[in-house]
Formats: structure tokens, C-alpha cells, sequence
């Protein structure tokens, strides 16, 4: 952050330069000084204002993606098991709230007076937070994030998995397994990072990995954790039958789904336009151009990829199903954001249309695929978040422009960029280790922690418990009362109301 | 932009100024580095703030669709949810490209040489970021238009077919809107209020003041609303063969009022995020912020008065509360107050969103007379309402709001009753009477060609089983999947699939 | 706001600085006066497009809590009654707004030549807004504030409540009841303020009381204005049967509760950190930290204290009621949000944790006193709002840091904070006179408003409405219709519509 004020040898040099005929150099320079450095001083001010505002209102809107997903998750499953799935995303949050102040954070941003490129390990509890680089709201925005990815997750093994399972991994994921892969590719010391502050020639391939908003991050991280739950519980009863044919299994109400896809999209201005952090960051050589422009030209890049992505869907649904289906073209567009996140801010937007077309055709490929191999995800979210994900990370490889990399994150002017743009395939081969490093992780702590519950008999339901639903089993009832008895009878006293039974606990 | 560092001459003034002074060009060159580096913060601070501001009123917008898509799910019948939330959603996405590549161009496409009916540069974006407009601009425009073509879906829900809305949502979005956006809203528009051609040049002098768009986006959304719904006739069994009106409640009450307040919320990146800069101060402590916050002031008072109008209204009239009723007696107060919200007061909002509850009451009594079936009402409330809002300028506009943010001199036309004289009206009734106009002639044609060639209205079958069923995969809606008394697990919920078998094309919905 | 110009003696003091040896020492002045004074103006303009632009987006988020509200009420209450309950949440928006622009912000905020302690008389109808200390800006932010107080109540008052009662009711509320209270602790010159401007000496036991974003202002009052009216009108219908035991009247959609209480959530990170109502306000001593710091600080404490509360009320009534219960989860986390805005902004974040815990025990507390002592509650808002909002106010006598109520209060550095803090007693006495005044206040007025409605017979619907539903007597129509009749129709005249009787006035 600049300084327009008096530097410590300004006031000398004012003084020499007004020399022994000004009246009193003394004085007049120590005016000017105490002017400009009051100027400076609230230049400064306005300058953080600016940049905080910008960052807590990005991740009000990230947080707002938490609602999305759990109206998007109850909508997507049946009825029975609507109170279950909605009560893993608000824990999803304020779990992730206590577990990411006390440790989590620590592990993803923790800077201090040494480095460690796997893990960080300062500031728990937000001590020493705010200082000159982080301050409350960085943490918040973070926080938003982590708790993104778990929501990814308890999509993939609904409708099917024991409560005590999900508080478990629940708080693995969010509280070691993704703080960790954040720390890889955004802090300043992280081994993929692409903007390491360590040294120069310490980036990984010279270029780091780019993953301006988390493709992988999030997305792939919540997606393979899910895939390796939804496949160690295998899928619901009744999905596949016995000659191995798919049922189709309808979420209850495809306007939650809208609502839910809606909120998302609302959100994800936060997520990506947000991850620039900082706002009032000018670019070099011009005078209307700086972050702004990069944040704008995000938002656009994210409308354009999901928008094609819907689109793409919807056509291609049409012509392999034969209708026009909403719930589709809703999972296509959050395929189309999910896949524009890695890249949002250093592609131009002609290529995010590239982008969502082609994550269109990777979640419908993916879909058929695990249709053939009898997974069940009940979201799709590993098919959309790991597989869009994942081609999102790629695609930064092949697509990412010159000016747009060195205007985030700086460097040498040869720095690599996208391989179709004659950035040369060092950026792409970076990419390919990030996919790789991630998939390897979350399989090495989520696979054998999933198998471990299953082992342990904590990870699935009874069946009769899954054919009753959980609701009625384990949530204190249905999500819904549209009936309350009181249309015909005939005594008040058993409206509605349940009588309790003597043997019960007190009714609060 | 304001310059507060130093210009080129500056240090030559400077070093006369300094005289003999030890060294007067060191010490001119050294201040003028110091003002020349604040200078160029305070710019990067004003582009900053202004497209924050901008960006965060366009996210809002945008909320808007969402509470379109829940506005208008709930006010249709169950078996056709599936269909008017898809169109929704597709407004978004179809509009998104189309925008992108020659929307955004036919409206603010601005270069050399000017054309005051419609722009024709920066196709596909390409020249922005420029110094008048960011993504940022685009993207809020964007979330306007839109906005047009949600309007437009609900007026003929529930009885077209899927392709015609695919039609008609291109043209309106890509070519009718973007149109009218240029002429009133960019700089060489022949409506525009703020044209920047020269004095004089402005339209009666003073130009068509439609601040946030009741002409634009409402009027056009609502015009189109109407032809289509003219066209293709009401909905099978909405008045019975002695012509008496059936009541066709929408399914859910509960997403009518969840959609009525996101567009509430939403209105507020509508109307005041339509001042697109807010670091403009004009005088001591008013500013540019000082209008926005007045913007969502009168925005709150219309919708809030016509809320409340209609309230005791349909007491009187209907004999109940009704909360239906009220949302859409909102949404006409705050269709209203969208021209002229940033140049009345507070207290005239309130004149503003009574009337408009009444306009869209008689209007709703004279289609119901007329035998005219618009799903969501949305040719009387945006339509209607819209145009009583440009009338309302007309009447109510201030003199020193409309200097404060248009320009122009001292004595420019403002409100009638204000004392401003009848030019701004004229202008207004001008712009009523064009939009009226400009979309009659290019969506009325073209729904009747879908007539013709059997593109508009579905087959009365699917009218009456409802298209989700028959064209969109299925009901919106599944409360019992079987599994409460399933003896066969194979039956439970899923549908087996037809004879494809395993090898089939399902891809697990 | 500072001033970063030339002030008044400013030029000749520069003139005399330069002597008579500068060639030009006027024009010099003149010329490093009209640059400094063009820096200053843009810099207040600045300063002010930055704090309105915070505070308008923190009024538009305060503004969405009430469709939080809308949608909290109405999945908690019997879909017979949804319509009902969601008129009068649009209706707390629509006739709040005309009261408020109309006298209730002059009642709260009006100052002027002379001051009140108890009431404001000055800015009717927002005459003389926008001054150089308020902006629209501030008007829309109070509004969105009074509204929720509304909301409030008519959560407790539900399911048997004429119509006519709660327009009276609510009127009162809004424009009168509660602009009052915040005058007196909002206002800079009520007598219970902690920032009261009249001089030093005249706070309340030399501190005033903090309640910071409305524990008290906001969230007592509606909850106590509930609970006059829940008492007065007693419990529905076959709440408790005749030997005394509780019915279980669940609400009809969970997923609405769900949707509100995120939207709450979401409206919350406007309606606590918002209520700095300037961001762009540096503190002495030190370079990156202001308002700004604050502001994320805000953020993160309401965060953690609904997490804390939400964890706890999980865990708590899994213990009491053996099952995981989404709908208990939420409750709880609005009373740790309710109980943590007091101290929102003086607190530190493991503070917070704290208050959220001791929250949901209040909470379950009140609600197994409420089922014990017969009083009915359909949102539990009087013992949610009110209960847990007095514990917020105590937490801030408890647990308020120095320099946090320094920083944001001013006052001479001896003055008062938490008790546990060290900061002595006082504090702690000035929320518990806040408690009681509040308490108070809203008993005399709301009380023999509700006992007087009651005795008109205006306040409770007839038995036969409410065990049929309001909506259908009173609202024309139920809320939902999922089956039209056109399934198994036979003439078409018959679909979906009511046929029209000849002597009622056209449909519209």
C-alpha cells in the first residue's frame, strides 16, 4: 500500500531545496510535510474502508451460497429425508464456524515467523488477527469458503447417512482436509501457490498453480470427499434394481431446486469476483483500469460460463432425453460455475463460454458414466463439483491470458500463461499436479476415514430407517404438515397435536 | 474525473511562483510528484468506490430474476411450475449470451458517430474497459434486460409452448429492449435526458426522464406481456361459456410473498444502483450518496402506500385481507416510482404508489370485463403501472434533483405541477407513446406468426394435464415417493425406466 | 470528518513562512492552497460516498430479515394460517415505512435546537434530512431496524390474532413504542445513551448503557410487546388439553424455517455490523486498524455466538429429547444471534462464544418454563427475543473490552466496561437499568393496549375461525393448492376455478 505523504528524508530535501531564501524553510517544510502525510494518512484509511467493505459484502454473498445449498439439497431429496439433509447445512456453517476460528483458519493462512509449504500453523484463534495484512474480514470471507466445501460433500451421501457419520467427517473436512489444500494454493507460502512471496524461482514450474477461486480448492475437494462417501455407503435402496437398471429417484420439489440454484448464482458473485480480496488496486499503466476492472470482468466471465453451461444442457438434454427439464439445466449451470471458478479472473470472457460448453458435456458425460457403474450421488456433486472442477483447472492451463496473470499475481514478464494463448504447457502442467495432488489428499484422509465409519457400522443407515426416512426416525418428524386434522374432528383436544404419551420427555 | 495533481503548465507556474528560490525546479517537481501521487490514488479510490457501488447494485438486480422465478412459480397452477421456472432460469442464461454478444452493442454501443435509434459497436464487448464504461456497467445492464423478459413470461404462462418462449425471449431481450435502453438511456439516445450531442439537441429540451426504466423495462416487458396473452387467447376453462371470470388461484401463496420481497430487495439495486457512480459530490455534504439514498427513500414510500392502498381497497371491494392482493399492489407502486425515483421527494412517492394501487385495480377490472387472462397480471402492473410512473414525472419531478443529476441549465423543463411547465410531460407522453409503439410493432407481428405457423399455444391436452408432465419430465412436486407402503423395493419412488435397459441413455436425475 | 485543505489562517501562515524572498509568496500560497483544498473536497466526498455506500448495503441486508421473518413465520405456523401470518409480515414493512418517514423517525431521531432525553420532536416527515450529520441513508437503515421489532410480535401473537388487532397493535409498536426506546439509547442525547453528546458527566453512571445493534432496543421489545399479547390472549386452541399437557402444534414446512432462518442469518451481517453506520472512521495508534477492523470483528462475533448457540442447542436437546431436531437447531441459533447484539461490536470473538452458549440455555430454559407455565408461543419469540436478548445485555456488563468501548464510544479512558474485565461494576448497572426500563416501558404501553383490544373483543379470532384457519375466513383462500381438479375432470367449465356466484362483484 502506497504512501503519499513526507518519506523520513522528504523534510530534509524540502528544506535544501528551498535553501537559505525562504524565510523560514523550517517551518514551511514541516507545513507541507504535516499536510500531505494528513492526506496520506487518510488516503490510507479510505483505502482499507474501501477494500473491507468490498471484502465482507463479497462474503455476506458467499454465505448466502450456504442458504443456496440447502434449499438446492432439500429440494433434491425426498420428502422424508428433507429435516436430515437441512440440518447437516446449517451445522455445515456454524460447526465450520467455531472448528475454522479455533484451528482451521491457523491451518490455511497461519503466517508467521517461519514457512512450511504443506500446513500453517500461526494465529489460532485469530490471535494476532487483524495485522497490516489480514484483518476480521479475511477471515470471515474464508470461512465461507470452508464451509462450502462440506455442504459439496453432504449432497453426495444423502438420504442414507447416520447423523454421528456426518458430524465426523463434517468436521475432518472442514477442519484439517481443506484448510490445508487452501494453504497449498493460496497462502503466501503455499507449494502450488502461484504467488509465493518466498523468493523468486520458488514458484512451482516458475508459475504455481493457478486456482484463482477454488475449482479445486472447493469444488474438487468437496467433490471427492463425496465421491469416496457415496461409493464406500453405495447407493440407496432401490436405485438400481436387481437386473441393474436405474430408477429414476425424484427430489420432492423442483422449486426449492430453483431456489436453492438461484441463491447459488447470487452467491457466487461473491465467491469469485470476491476472491480478489482487495479492490482499490490500481493497475500499472493506465488510468481507468485496476482491480475493479478485474473484479467486473469476473463477474462477467462467471455469468458467461454458467449461462453457457445452462444453455448447452438444456439443448443437449433435449436431444438425448426429449424433454426440457429444469432440474437439469440447473445442475448444468452450477457445472458451468463450478468449472469457471479456477479461472474466472484470467480468462477473457469469449473463452468462459468455452468453458461452460465444455463443463456442460463433462457433467452429462459424467452422469451417464455413473449411471453405467451404479454410483448414486444423489446431487451429482461429485460428477459436477470434482469432475466440472477439475476440467475448470485445466482449462486455466489452456486458456489463461498474458495481462490477466501478471496483473493478479505479478512476476516476471515471461511468467507462464495458457497454452492455446502460446503461454507455452508449464502453467497446464501445473494445473495437472494441482488435480493430482488434490484427488491424492482427499482420497488418502476421506477414503479411509469413510471406510473406517463403515467399518465401525457409523456410516449408513438400517434399511428400515432409509425406507421410513430419517426424519421420522431420527429428526422428530416430517418436514411437512399440510393437514392438520382439525378440517374434520370432532374433540379440540386431539387437534393437530400429537398427546403426549406418559412415557415420553417433557414437551418444550 | 477530477485532477488534483499537476497539470503540464502547473510546474512552469509553479517555478515562477518559487522565483529565485534555491532551487525552484526541484522543489515545483518535488510538490507536483506529491499531488500528481495523490492525485492518482483519489482516482483509483473514485473508480474503486463507483464500481463496488456498481457491482454489488447489479448482484442485487440480479436477485430479482430469483424473485421472478419465485413470483411466478407460486402464482401458476401446480402442473405447470416446471415450466415458468425453466423460462426464469433461461432468461438469465439465453440473456446472458445474447447480451453479451450484440445486446450490450445495440443499446450503449457508443464510438465516433452517433445514431440516435440504436448502437451499433463494442459487439462481444470488445473496447470495455473503456473510460466511460467497465464490466461492471455491462453487467448491471445485463441484469436489466433480463428483467424485461421475466415480465413478458408471466403474462403468458401456462399456455405456451416452450419454442415460442425461446423466440420470443431472444428477440425481446437482444434487439426490442436493447433499443429502447439506447434511446433513452445512453448518451446519444433521442429521448435521452442527459444526451451529451450539445445543448439544445435534447428532445423538447429536456429529454424523457425514465431514471430507472417503468418505460424501459417495464412498459416493454408489460407491452409484450399483453400481445402475447392477447394473441393467444385466455387459458381453457378462465371464463365459462357465459363469460362469468373463474377464479384461478396460483399453487403456492407462500413463494408469491417469498418472490414479492426478493424483488423488494432486489429494487433496491434497481432504483438507486441506477445512478451508477456514487462519488459524485455536488455541494458540501450532498453528493451523488445523498440521491441514492433518497432514490431507495421514495422507492420504500411508493411501494409501501401502494401496498397499504390496495390493502383497505380489496377490503371494500373483495371483503377479505389479501396478501396476494398486496404483493401485487406493491410491485405496481415500486413499477411506478422506477422513472421517477431519483427526481421527486419523498412525500410525492407516496401520491405516486396510491395512484398506481388504483391504476392497476381498474385495470385489473377492465381485463377481467374484456375477457383478458394474463397469468401474473404483469400487463396491468408493469404495463399500467409503468406508464402512470412516466405520466407521474411528468407532474412531480423537481427542478434542483433533475439539475443535480441530468445537467443542463438553470431553467430547464421540470415537473408540471411543480411549476416546471408541460415540456417534461410532453417529453413523457412522447416516450409512453414511442415504447407503446416500437413494441407493438415488433412482438405483436411476431407472435402471430408463431400463431400461424401453430408455434404459440400448446394442445388443449397438455393445457389441461399441464406441460410439466408432458414436456418437462415430470411434476414439480413428489410428496409421497411409495415407500410408505411399499412391499417391492424396485417400486419405490422410481419410475422403472422403459424398455431402453441398463445400456439405455439415463443419466440419474 | 477532518479537513486535509487550507483553514482559515492557513494562507498567511504559508505567506509568512516564505518570507518576502519567494518570488511570488502569494501566488505560491494561493496555488498550494487551491491544490490542498481540491484534495480535501474530494477526500470528504470520499469519505462519504464510502459510508453511505456501507450503510445502504447494510439497510438492504437489515431489510432482508424481514423476508427472513415472512418466511420463518410462515413455516412455523399451520398452513391454514400461512396467509395470515405473511400478510402482516409485508404489512410491518409497508405501513413501518409510512409511519416511520411520517413521525416515527422524529420520535427516534429528531434532533434539533433542544433536546429530550426521552423522545425526539424534530425532522417530521424527514424535513431537514438530508444535515451534515444524517442522510437518507440513516433513515433506511432505522426503518429496516424498526420493522423487525414488528416482526417480532406477530410471531408470538400467531394462529389467533383478528386482523384489526394487529394493525393497531403494530402501529403503535412501530411508530411509537419503539422509536422511544432507541431514542434513548441511540440517540445522542438519550438519557440512557452511552455516546450522549450534551457533555462529559452526563451519561448514566458515567457510562450509559451499550447496546450496541439492539439486543434490548430491537429484540426486548418485540419479544416483550409479544409476550403482553401471547399472555392476554392465552394459548390456541388444544395447545394444552384439559389435564394440562402439551400438544405438539408442529409448524406445516420446515423448509421455510430453514430458508428464514438463513435469510435472518444472512440479514444479521447487516443488521449488527452495519450498525457502525461509518466505515471509513481510522482509530489513533495505528495504521491498518478502523472502523473497518471493527466491522469484521462484528461480523465474526455474531457469527460465532449463533454457531456456539446452535451447536449447543444440537447437542442439548438431543440430551433432553433424543433426537437431532433441524427446527430446535435454528431457534437456538437466533437466540445466540439475538443475545450477541448488544456486545456485538465491544466483545472479543472468544467472548462471543460464551454468550452464544449461555444463550441456548436460556432459551431451553424459558421455553420448558413457558410449557410448564401454559403460556403459548408459536414462534417462541418472547422467550427468544426477550429472554436471550436480556442475557445480551447483561454479556455486555460481563464481558465488554476497554478498548473496544473506547474506541467506538470515546469517553475519557477511566470510564466503565465488563465487570469480568476488570471494569468494575457500573456497566453492568446500566444494562440492568436498561433491562428494566425497557421491561417497563413496553409493559405500560403495550399491555393495557392489548388487555384494552382484548376487552372490545378485537383481539382473538372466534374458536370457529381458528379451527378452521384464518385464511380461509379472512384471506380469501387457502395458502396452497397442490391439485386443481383438472385431473379427473369432466367439463372443462369446472377446472381449477370457483365458479363466480352472480351477486358477488366481478373477479379481478
Amino acid at each position: 500500500m502506497g504512501s503519499w505523504g513526507c518519506a523520513d528524508g522528504d523534510l530534509l530535501t524540502i528544506q535544501g531545496l528551498l535553501g537559505a531564501t525562504a524565510g523560514n524553510a523550517t517551518g514551511l517544510s514541516e507545513f507541507l510535510c504535516s499536510k500531505l502525510d494528513g492526506v496520506s494518512a487518510q488516503l490510507l484509511a479510505t483505502n482499507y474502508a474501501v477494500d473491507n467493505t468490498y471484502l465482507l459484502f463479497s462474503a455476506y454473498l458467499v454465505f448466502a451460497m450456504q442458504l443456496g445449498f440447502a434449499m438446492l439439497c432439500a429440494g433434491s431429496v425426498r420428502a422424508k429425508n428433507t429435516m436430515n439433509i437441512m440440518l447437516t447445512n446449517v451445522l455445515d456453517a456454524a460447526c465450520g464456524g467455531i472448528s475454522y476460528y479455533v484451528f482451521g483458519y491457523a491451518f490455511a493462512f497461519g503466517v508467521g515467523g517461519s514457512t512450511n509449504g504443506f500446513i500453517g500453523h500461526f494465529n489460532w484463534g485469530l490471535s494476532g488477527v487483524p495485522n497490516s495484512t489480514f484483518d476480521y474480514s479475511f477471515f470471515l470471507f474464508q470461512w465461507a469458503f470452508a464451509i462450502a466445501a462440506a455442504g459439496i460433500t453432504s449432497g453426495s451421501i444423502a438420504e442414507r447417512t447416520q447423523f454421528v457419520a456426518y458430524l465426523v467427517y463434517s468436521s475432518v473436512l472442514t477442519g484439517f482436509v481443506y484448510p490445508i489444500v487452501s494453504h497449498w494454493l493460496w497462502s503466501s507460502d503455499g507449494w502450488l501457490s502461484a504467488s509465493k512471496s518466498v523468493g523468486p524461482g520458488s514458484l512451482l514450474f516458475g508459475t504455481g498453480a493457478i486456482d484463482f477461486a477454488g475449482s479445486g480448492v472447493v469444488h474438487m475437494v468437496g467433490g471427492i470427499a463425496g465421491f469416496w462417501g457415496a461409493l464406500i455407503e453405495g447407493p440407496r435402496i432401490g436405485r438400481f434394481d436387481k437386473s441393474g437398471n436405474s430408477m429414476i429417484f425424484r427430489g420432492h420439489s423442483a422449486t426449492l431446486v430453483v431456489l436453492g440454484t438461484f441463491l447459488l448464482w447470487f452467491g457466487w458473485y461473491g465467491f469469485n469476483p470476491g476472491s480478489f480480496v482487495k479492490i482499490l488496486v490500481p493497475y500499472a499503466g493506465s488510468t481507468f483500469k485496476g482491480a475493479w476492472s478485474g473484479v467486473g470482468r469476473t463477474a462477467v466471465t462467471t455469468t458467461l460460463a454458467g449461462s453457457t453451461a445452462a444453455v448447452t444442457t438444456l439443448f443437449g438434454k433435449r436431444l438425448l432425453d426429449g424433454h426440457w427439464n429444469v432440474l437439469d439445466v440447473c445442475n448444468g449451470l452450477l457445472g458451468g460455475f463450478a468449472a469457471i471458478t479456477a479461472s474466472c479472473a484470467v480468462v477473457s470472457p469469449w473463452a468462459s463460454i468455452i468453458c461452460g460448453f465444455g463443463s456442460a458435456w463433462v457433467l452429462i458425460g459424467l452422469n451417464k458414466l455413473a449411471a453405467r457403474l451404479h454410483f448414486d450421488d444423489p446431487l451429482e456433486a461429485a460428477q459436477l463439483h470434482g469432475g466440472c472442477g477439475a476440467w475448470g483447472l485445466l482449462f486455466v492451463g489452456l486458456f489463461a491470458e498474458q495481462n490477466y496473470v501478471q496483473q493478479i499475481y505479478g512476476g516476471d514478464p515471461g511468467r507462464p500463461y495458457g497454452l492455446f494463448m502460446g503461454g507455452g504447457g508449464k502453467l497446464l502442467a501445473a494445473q495437472i499436479v494441482e488435480i493430482l495432488a488434490i484427488t491424492g489428499w482427499v482420497t488418502v484422509t476421506m477414503g479411509p476415514l469413510f471406510f473406517a465409519l463403515h467399518k465401525f457400522r457409523l456410516l449408513r443407515i438400517t434399511p428400515e430407517d432409509e425406507m421410513a426416512g430419517m426424519d421420522v426416525t431420527r429428526h422428530g418428524g416430517q418436514a411437512y404438515i399440510h393437514a392438520d386434522g382439525s378440517e374434520h374432528m370432532m374433540h379440540m383436544s386431539t387437534i393437530n397435536g400429537d398427546k403426549k404419551h406418559n412415557n415420553q420427555t417433557p414437551m418444550v | 474525473m477530477t485532477t488534483l495533481g499537476c497539470s503540464a503548465s502547473d510546474v512552469t507556474t509553479l517555478q515562477g511562483f518559487l522565483g529565485s528560490t534555491a532551487n525552484a525546479a526541484g522543489l515545483s517537481q518535488f510538490l507536483c510528484s506529491k499531488f500528481d501521487g495523490v492525485s492518482s490514488q483519489m482516482d483509483a479510490t473514485t473508480f474503486a468506490v463507483n464500481n463496488t457501488y456498481l457491482l454489488f447494485s447489479a448482484y442485487l438486480v440480479f436477485a430479482m430474476q430469483l424473485g421472478f422465478a419465485m413470483l411466478c412459480a407460486g402464482s401458476v397452477r401446480a402442473k405447470n411450475t416446471m415450466n415458468i421456472m425453466l423460462t426464469n432460469v433461461l432468461d438469465a442464461a439465453c440473456g446472458g449470451i445474447s447480451y453479451y454478444i450484440f445486446g450490450f452493442a445495440f443499446a450503449f454501443g457508443t464510438s465516433s458517430h452517433t445514431n440516435g435509434f440504436i448502437g451499433h459497436y463494442n459487439w462481444g464487448l470488445v473496447d470495455i474497459p473503456n473510460t466511460n464504461f467497465d464490466y461492471s456497467f455491462f453487467l448491471f445492464q445485463w441484469a436489466f434486460a433480463i428483467a424485461a423478459a421475466g415480465i413478458t413470461s408471466g403474462s403468458i404462462a401456462e399456455r405456451t409452448q416452450f419454442v415460442a418462449y425461446l423466440i420470443y425471449s431472444s428477440v425481446l431481450t437482444g434487439f426490442v429492449y436493447p433499443i429502447v435502453s439506447h434511446w433513452l438511456w445512453s448518451t446519444d439516445g433521442w429521448l435521452s435526458a442527459s444526451k451529451s450531442l450539445g445543448p439544445g439537441s435534447l428532445l423538447f429540451g429536456t429529454g424523457a426522464i425514465d431514471f430507472a426504466g417503468s418505460g424501459v423495462v417495464h412498459m416493454v416487458g408489460g407491452i409484450a406481456g399483453f400481445w402475447g396473452a392477447l394473441i393467444e387467447g385466455p387459458r381453457i376453462g378462465r371464463f365459462d361459456k357465459t363469460g362469468n371470470g373463474m377464479v384461478f388461484r396460483g399453487h403456492s401463496a407462500t413463494l408469491v410473498v417469498l418472490g414479492t420481497f426478493l424483488l423488494w430487495f432486489g429494487w433496491y439495486g434497481f432504483n438507486p444502483g441506477s445512478f451508477v457512480k456514487i462519488l459524485v459530490p455536488y455541494a458540501g455534504f450532498r453528493g451523488n450518496w445523498t440521491g441514492v439514498g433518497r432514490t431507495a427513500v421514495t422507492t420504500t414510500l411508493s411501494g409501501c402506500s401502494a401496498a397499504i392502498t390496495t390493502l383497505f381497497a380489496k377490503r371494500l371491494l373483495d371483503n377479505h385481507w389479501s396478501v396476494l392482493d398486496v404483493c401485487n399492489g406493491l410491485l405496481g407502486g415500486f413499477a411506478a416510482i422506477t422513472a421517477g425515483c431519483s427526481v421527486v421527494s419523498p412525500w410525492a412517492s407516496i401520491i405516486c404508489g396510491f395512484v398506481s394501487a388504483w391504476v392497476l385495480i381498474g385495470l385489473n377490472r377492465l381485463a377481467a370485463r374484456l375477457h383478458y387472462d394474463d397469468p401474473l397480471e404483469a400487463a396491468q402492473l408493469h404495463g399500467g403501472c409503468g406508464a402512470w410512473g412516466l405520466i407521474f414525472v411528468g407532474l412531480f419531478a423537481q427542478k434542483n434533483y433533475i439539475l443535480q443529476i441530468y445537467g443542463g441549465a438553470d431553467d430547464r423543463p421540470h415537473g408540471l405541477f411543480m411549476g416546471g411547465g408541460g415540456k417534461l410531460l410532453a417529453a413523457q407522453i412522447l416516450e409512453i407513446l414511442c415504447i407503446t409503439g416500437w413494441v407493438t410493432l415488433t412482438m405483436a407481428p411476431l407472435f402471430w406468426l408463431l400463431k400461424r405457423f401453430h408455434l404459440l399455444r400448446i394442445s388443449p391436452e397438455d393445457e389441461i394435464s399441464g406441460m410439466d408432465v408432458t414436456r418437462h419430465g415430470g411434476s414439480a412436486y413428489h410428496h409421497h415417493d411409495g415407500s410408505d407402503h411399499s412391499t417391492h423395493l424396485h417400486s419405490m419412488n422410481g419410475l422403472k425406466r422403459p424398455d431402453e435397459g441398463p445400456t439405455g441413455n439415463y443419466a440419474g436425475v
